[in-house]
């Protein structure tokens, strides 16, 4: 079976149907020298190669046998992206264990749900921090037998059983691998390529976190097709900076990796990202919306302070670059030659020193997904000549439902299926999909599975949406938040807030209307940008809640919000929908407070409940409403912030709809 | 702007400290030299080599020198001049009286005689601090003018004062022309410069830097302050004493002892500081300006077609030489290596400001 | 006996004129902390102002009275010098506050050099005379003491007297008068000097203006002496190491210090010069100051340094 | 978490004086360090404090005593015989190499332990070159101790002033000393940075057992990190003992009255 998959492997990609470990090992054997992993550590990208991570991970995988790891057993990997962290997931599974990635953020307290539920054996924490978290939970778990840390700093003269560092850990493993030759060896082959292979918690935007249970086959088989239609291979450099709890962050920086055998690179820390980014200059890159956000808003701050020949000149290329820059990557042939020559001069003078600037020279392939991205902040990438596109898919489909096709890529859709993925429009407008990257259940938890996939295999994405002319996939909104005003009219809240949270000073917005006659919403401000705009403006506040307040902010939020109006008004079936009041909320939406999940989604009913009476004063038509709330502070401490917000009326346009 | 760093990621730490780290900077570096070896001598004439580049790069070597003392070490000499002196009265001696020396040892061993009268002189700066320490080395300028011109063993017991080499044969190769004693030059350069850079950059280097910063912290860390300025003194002195041979034999082919004289050691102070001080770069973009500048003054007034008498135009030279010192001082006070720095730094982050 | 006091008088006589010069140093080191190398350049200029002018007030007014011709000529000379200090601070040290030593040494260097070349534009650069009248015949003392007296030459005594004079006069200025006084305090401490309002850039134009007014003096007495020519502004090199024999920062110290290397250089000259082939006072001086130092790295009178962390 | 056993005593300083010219800086000063102790000099400004380091590593030479370091007495100490012997130093205003970046200041701190001659390190091929490479990495494990990443290639002189004092900090680790002198290392800091500072300081104490004598105003932290508080006052010795002992010694809260923070 090794053999063929040598054979099978064109270009270095497996096409076998190998789990994991057997990946590594192939790998392993067919470019033993070649780097699997740099992490930049004490100032320099630390390289492993795939025989060294082989013998790492197998000795790993010895000692986690050597602390009664089993076929089955759950263990938690808690920590930011690190070589060992990764190791020891490909080691668990080795023995067929199921390693469940947690996100590092996390509070010991939301920690206790999954432990508990998933009954986890063993913890691989990244540093003291972590380690602490989970022994504070420790008697909770009474599963919990074994704490394995990586960095010991800190951490030398802990004194408490069951706590030992990854290098004892593999002392162990050598131990036990001399005591039982060949035994991690047979589990691996052992391993069957449907086996469970990884659970990942959905943070549900409502009730408990419900535990994805995916199988080697259905990681691997849609990012295999995925790989293969996108031409990655072991030459390709890949960014690892996304917390490993999250879904796609296996995919892109596991399982695309295990099967292409391209090279992984882990920051120095969070705050170096950028530069490592700069150094690193990856090939295939992966960034949620936001994170693309935050890199446009700070490209934006720097050169509000550049001379003003330098931003004539920035502001000259970009114009060009948004007319023409999407059309040339998109391969538009009717892009005139004298365009190119600009284009080019342009590309020497502006985009390609600020591709370098942004670490982006030498990307192949980026993707976007997680929420709907704002047309001129995908326009903005694409024009700069990064071939940035969007995908559609979640935690339970393995990722993989729809991506945009080279060439045919749009800002206001996600593409069409991959192949080997069916994707219907059930009657109510909500996405249906069956494909073989689909979670095998959820855990211990037949009943939710259930009412997620039907009969004949169908997964109910719960989204809302429609393929239009070119067959490409168009979301609307979750399928249940897509309601009705009181006159029946359509209310897609999601749809209305992503609007709103296109606009820069737009941090979160949250959109009320289901059977109201009208519709409001709550708007968080982003502080960095609206800071800015308020320093320019040279306008003092004292803090977030100060500029929050000030009138000038009022104004400027009211603009975006009529602008939004004014676009919903364009579309005949969300015409009704526009936003009649708003207010700017006193603190910002904090998963902290259980108002947004980790994954940074607003929790709607939630938020209904905790501000009631701002809902009933914006409905009610009152222009202002006191209000006090509970917040949780970083240190795990409550305390209470109150103000009295003011309600302002937005401008709705009339008749458009009918121009329309 | 023309930099594109990403994927020039370092997985070694030889290959993060080399000296240039940045692939861009290397390859120009590396067309310089190319350039200045192979195109520079089809294309530039003789008047070029001789009021041009030789004695550019014999001045960049004399500047390198005493960057290292004045730049790395914070020891300000104004005696440049005699050190220069030293070695290429020392390297003529050993040439005329030894049978049989081979030009470039005799230069070597020039400098080593300028290296040894340097460390001599360098003793003073245990005790001496700053300015007072400047004008101390004022007096090894004074004694070189006086020893040349008064000890007559010194210069053969030539009668006129003045010495000249015979013919500079290097292992067999007649260094006459002014493109070979360009390109001997050059090699001497590019040598020095590599090993300079070294020094500076190895833990020598950081001790001189240590001791020009912070002296207390510096011997509290362990720093002797004696061996430190010592080496300092030595190693400087041992390239402005090679400096001083070479433009004895190859740029001037016979000379005086006024060829060394306090003038000298001033131009090789303003290159230093106009070029950057603690700058390996900047001795080059001193030397060049220093250069250059008095032949475009002189020559400005005949390019625009005015009379001008050779006194007056030389005394208008020495003026406006003297208001662009100021000038930078005022302006930019690091040198030119700061400016250069400044523009790459510029170009890297471009389109973003610095 | 007597060949020895000759030159010992001899010696002190020149020293005189060297603390002249080293004043000129330490004014403007003690009051804006610059290494002031372009004192020699103001000399020349001075001297050639001063030359030039008693040359060119006959030919256009006509002036002949030679005591009033020198005495204009002495006033137009000041006149310069003192707007010579003006642009000085105005466009130089005035840009360059809070620099380091260095830097202000090459920035005077930078002005030595633009002075030379501005000096020798204006006034030409041909060897000028300056006569002031100072007796030029030699004089005789003591002969019934030794045999044949010891000469001495009237025109340095006069010169010496009067640079004792103009030294005393100084140090007065200083003890006695309120810009004295506040002169020492900028010598002190810059910022506790402008903390209690005295301003820096007319107290630099003072200083400048009183070196200047010294060079001027120095510039006549040794003009008249050697004539006014290029190589006068070597006079200063000749006073360096008075100044860091004396202390960088000390008024007594110059006179002192004067003295001694007048002195020393002359001794040396007559008695060790023939030894070594002559020609040695210049380097000999500076050695002397450097042998010093070694001993008393802040010279005789400056300042000690403490080092604080 | 525990920390390290308190061991023999290491230094010991006995009846210092010094004065400047008259001015009498300390006057019999006596108080010794135990091994691993975290040892704190505190008192008001102009105490003496700074001096009696001074004394330690050899920038003063105090007019009488002497002092013991692990058995050897001097009467008085040569900077560069204290640095061999492990006695490292931060300063209180601050004393980098402004002229260097990060990673160099720190790595001025492993000259001692640098033994290539000066041509290896001009043609810097084979040892010299394997020299650098060897302590690089040893000044990168205490940038990463530090948490100083983000700017070891960044000219000390740029860098806030909380950062340039952990350099200092870093400066003097690259000695690998047996006792560090603390020269005020939270003076003018903002609490977040103290409480870093703190930590940086205990987990020196604890993970490679390094003895500290720290100076300190903020009355807060040394009462907190220190095992023994020696208390000067017009450089004379009011106080010394535990935290609790001195907090309750007559002298020093008359000492403090008011100047207490």
């Amino acid at each position: 079976m090794a053999e063929s998959a040598v054979s099978a492997s064109q270009g270095g990609a497996l096409t076998e149907s190998l789990t994991f470990p057997q990946c590594l090992l192939a790998h392993a054997r067919m470019r033993p020298e070649a780097p699997a992993m740099r992490e930049k550590y004490l100032g320099i990208w630390q390289t492993t190669t795939w025989s060294a991570l082989s013998t790492m991970v197998l000795q790993m995988a010895a000692g986690l046998a050597a602390r009664g790891l089993k076929r089955g057993d759950h263990i938690a990997l808690i920590g930011d992206n690190r070589p060992r962290l990764y190791a020891s997931m490909i080691a668990a599974q080795c023995l067929g264990a199921i390693p469940v990635p947690m996100y590092q953020d996390a509070v010991a307290a939301e920690m206790v749900y999954v432990f508990r539920d998933a009954s986890i054996r063993i913890a691989v924490v990244e540093n003291q921090e972590q380690t602490d978290k989970v022994l504070e939970i420790r008697e909770q778990c009474p599963q919990l037998s074994d704490i394995i840390y990586d960095d010991d700093r800190g951490l030398r003269n802990y004194q408490q059983s069951g706590i030992e560092s990854i290098d004892a850990l593999l002392e162990a493993g050598a131990l036990y691998e001399q005591a039982h030759p060949g035994k991690v060896r047979q589990a691996i082959d052992e391993g069957g390529f449907h086996d469970d292979c990884a659970m990942f918690y959905t943070s549900g935007t409502t009730g408990n976190p419900k535990g994805v249970v995916h199988t080697h086959a259905s990681l691997i088989l849609p990012s295999r097709t995925v790989s293969q239609q996108e031409g990655l291979g072991p030459q390709d450099e890949v960014l690892a900076y996304l917390p490993m709890a999250w879904i796609g962050q296996n995919i892109f920086s596991y399982a695309q990796w295990l099967i292409n055998g391209f090279t992984i690179n882990m920051p120095e820390s969070q705050e170096t990202v950028m530069i490592d980014m700069r150094e690193v200059g990856p090939t295939y890159y992966f960034a949620p919306p936001r994170v693309l956000e935050a890199l446009l808003t700070t490209v934006t701050i720097r050169m509000e302070d550049a001379s003003p020949g330098k931003r004539s000149l920035f502001k000259h290329y970009m114009a060009l670059a948004k007319r023409i820059g999407g059309r040339i990557l998109d391969g538009d042939p009717t892009v005139s030659f004298s365009e190119r020559l600009q284009y080019q001069l342009g590309d020497w003078l502006i985009y390609g020193p600020l591709r370098n600037a942004l670490g982006m020279s030498r990307i192949k392939l980026a993707y976007t997904a997680g929420e709907a991205i704002g047309p001129d902040l995908f326009s903005f990438y694409r024009s700069l000549g990064i071939n940035l596109k969007q995908l559609y898919g979640s935690t339970e489909t393995a990722v993989w439902v729809c991506v945009q096709p080279d060439g045919h890529v749009r800002a206001d859709t996600v593409g069409k299926p991959v192949p080997g993925v069916e994707v219907r429009i059930r009657d109510n407008g909500e996405i249906v999909v069956r494909s073989p990257g689909l979670l095998r259940e959820y855990y211990k938890n037949p009943q939710a599975t259930a009412e997620v996939r039907d009969a004949e295999g169908w997964y109910h994405t719960g989204d809302a949406g429609y393929f239009d002319q070119e067959g490409h996939l168009r979301i609307i909104d979750r399928a249940k938040d897509v309601g009705q005003l009181a006159n029946g009219a359509m209310f897609a809240p999601k749809y209305i807030e992503n609007k709103l949270k296109f606009f820069p000073f737009i941090k979160e917005a949250v959109a009320f209307g289901q059977g109201k006659s009208e519709v409001c919403c709550f708007v968080n401000i982003d502080f960095e940008a609206c800071g800015n705009w308020a320093e320019r403006r040279n306008l003092p506040y004292a803090g977030y809640n100060d500029l929050a307040a000030k009138a000038e902010v009022y104004d400027l939020i009211q603009d975006c919000v009529n602008q939004t109006n004014a676009d919903l008004a364009l579309d005949p079936k969300l015409a009704d929908s526009q936003i009649s009041r708003f207010l700017i909320l006193h603190k910002e939406l904090d998963p902290d407070d259980d108002e947004l999940t980790r994954t940074r989604k607003v929790r709607r009913g939630f938020i209904a409940q905790k501000y009631e009476v701002l809902l009933e004063a914006m409905f009610s038509g009152k222009d202002s409403q006191y209000v006090e709330t509970q917040v949780k502070f970083e240190d795990g401490r409550t305390g209470a912030v109150s103000a009295t917000l003011r309600i302002a009326n937005a401008k709705r346009q009339q008749g458009l709809a009918k121009a329309a | 702007m023309l930099y594109r760093e990403n994927g020039q990621f370092k997985t070694s730490y030889q290959a993060d400290q080399q000296i240039f780290p940045i692939a861009q900077d290397r390859y120009l570096i590396l067309a310089l030299i190319a350039a200045a070896a192979i195109v520079v001598p089809f294309i530039a004439s003789e008047y070029v080599f001789r009021a041009l580049l030789i004695p550019f790069l014999i001045l960049s070597l004399a500047a390198l020198g005493l960057n290292i003392l004045v730049g790395y070490c914070g020891q300000i000499s104004l005696g440049t001049g005699g050190f220069m002196a030293v070695g290429a009265y020392a390297a003529y001696n050993l040439l005329v009286r030894i049978e049989g020396m081979p030009a470039v040892v005799a230069i070597l061993l020039g400098g080593v005689f300028a290296m040894a009268f340097g460390v001599v002189f360098g003793i003073p700066s245990l005790r001496i601090k700053g300015l007072y320490l400047a004008v101390a080395t004022l007096a090894a300028q004074f004694f070189c003018d006086w020893a040349f011109l008064r000890i007559k063993w010194l210069t053969n017991d030539s009668a006129s004062g003045s010495v000249s080499v015979p013919e500079l044969m290097v292992f067999g190769w007649n260094v006459d022309t002014p493109i070979d004693k360009y390109l001997f030059c050059l090699g001497f350069v590019v040598i020095f410069a590599l090993l300079a850079k070294n020094l500076v950059r190895g833990h020598t280097g950081r001790e001189w830097m240590a001791i020009r910063d912070m002296d207390v912290a510096a011997a509290l860390i362990g720093i002797r302050p004696v061996y430190a300025k010592l080496t300092a003194f030595a190693v400087s002195s041992f390239i402005v004493g090679v400096a001083g041979a070479l433009w004895g034999f190859v740029h001037l082919g016979s000379w005086e002892p006024a060829a060394f004289n306090i003038t000298r050691s001033f131009d090789l102070l303003f290159m230093v500081i106009i070029g950057g001080l603690g700058s390996i770069m900047g001795s080059f973009f001193g030397a060049a300006f220093i250069v250059i500048v008095p032949i475009v003054l002189d020559n400005l007034p005949n390019w625009f077609g005015i009379p001008i008498d050779t006194a007056l135009a030389s005394h208008l030279t020495f003026m406006i030489f003297g208001a662009l010192i100021v000038f930078f001082l005022i302006v930019e006070p690091h040198g030119l290596a700061r400016l250069w720095s400044v523009g790459k730094e510029k170009l890297r982050l471009w389109p973003f400001p610095h | 006996m007597g060949p020895f006091l000759e030159t010992l008088i001899g010696g002190l006589m020149t020293g005189m004129l060297y603390s002249l010069v080293a004043l000129g140093f330490v004014l403007i080191f003690k009051a804006s902390g610059v290494f002031n190398f372009a004192q020699g350049a103001m000399v020349l200029f001075a001297a050639l102002a001063m030359a030039r002018f008693a040359e060119w007030i006959p030919a256009l007014l006509g002036i002949e009275h030679k005591v009033l011709v020198n005495l204009m000529a002495f006033i137009l000379a000041m006149g310069v010098m003192i707007m010579l200090a003006w642009v000085v601070e105005r466009f130089v040290l005035g840009k360059l506050v809070n620099q380091e030593g260095v830097t202000l040494l090459m920035a005077t260097l930078g002005i030595t050099y633009f002075m030379d070349g501005f000096g020798q534009t204006v006034f030409g650069s041909d060897i000028y005379k300056i006569d002031v009248g100072l007796p030029k015949e030699p004089m005789f003392l003591l002969e019934d003491v030794f045999q044949g007296g010891i000469l001495v030459n009237q025109e340095e005594l006069s010169a010496a007297i009067i640079a004792a004079a103009l030294v005393a006069l100084l140090a007065a200025f200083f003890q006695y008068t309120g810009t004295g006084r506040a002169l020492r305090a900028v010598a002190d401490d810059h910022q506790a000097a402008q903390s209690i309002g005295i301003p820096l850039e007319r107290i630099w134009v003072i200083v400048w203006s009183v070196a200047g007014f010294v060079a001027l003096v120095a510039g006549i007495i040794w003009g008249s002496k050697l004539g006014v020519q290029f190589s006068l502004s070597q006079v200063a090199l000749k006073a360096l190491p008075v100044v860091i024999l004396g202390g960088l920062t000390s008024v007594p110290g110059a006179i002192v210090g004067g003295l001694i290397i007048g002195v020393g250089e002359k001794l040396s000259e007559v008695y060790i010069g023939p030894m070594l082939g002559g020609g040695i006072e210049i380097w000999f001086a500076y050695a002397l100051a450097l042998l010093f130092l070694l001993v008393r790295p802040q010279g005789l009178y400056g300042e000690k340094i403490i080092d604080r962390v | 978490m525990s920390r390290r056993s308190i061991g023999e005593v290491m230094l010991d300083v006995k009846n210092i004086s010094l004065s400047f010219g008259g001015v009498k800086a300390l006057t019999d000063i006596s108080f010794n360090v135990r091994e691993h102790e975290i040892r704190a000099i505190i008192g008001p400004n102009g105490a003496g404090k700074s001096s009696m380091l001074n004394c330690i590593n050899g920038v003063y030479t105090p007019q009488q005593g002497s002092i013991t370091f692990r058995g050897k007495t001097f009467d008085h100490m040569n900077s560069r015989e204290v640095a061999e012997m492990g006695i490292a130093r931060t300063f209180q205003n601050l004393a980098l190499f402004k002229g260097m970046n990060v990673i160099d200041n720190i790595m001025s701190g492993r000259n001692l332990k640098m033994k290539t001659n000066i041509f290896q390190q001009a043609l810097r091929i084979g040892a010299a070159e394997r020299e650098e490479q060897a302590h690089r990495e040893v000044v990168e494990r205490i940038i990463d101790f530090l948490e100083i990443q983000a700017w070891r290639k960044t000219p000390v002189a740029r860098l806030p002033y909380g950062l340039q004092k952990r350099v200092d900090l870093g400066r003097a680790l690259a000695m690998e000393p047996q006792v560090l002198l603390l020269d005020e290392p939270m003076a003018g800091m903002n609490i977040e940075e103290k409480q870093d500072m703190c930590r940086f300081v205990l987990d020196v104490n604890d993970q490679f057992g390094t003895t500290i004598v720290l100076i300190e105003h903020d009355m807060g932290v040394v009462m907190d990190i220190s095992d023994r508080v020696v208390v000067l006052d017009y450089g004379k010795k009011i106080g010394d003992g535990t935290p609790d002992e001195v907090r309750s010694n007559e002298e020093v809260i008359s000492a403090y009255l008011g100047t207490s923070h």
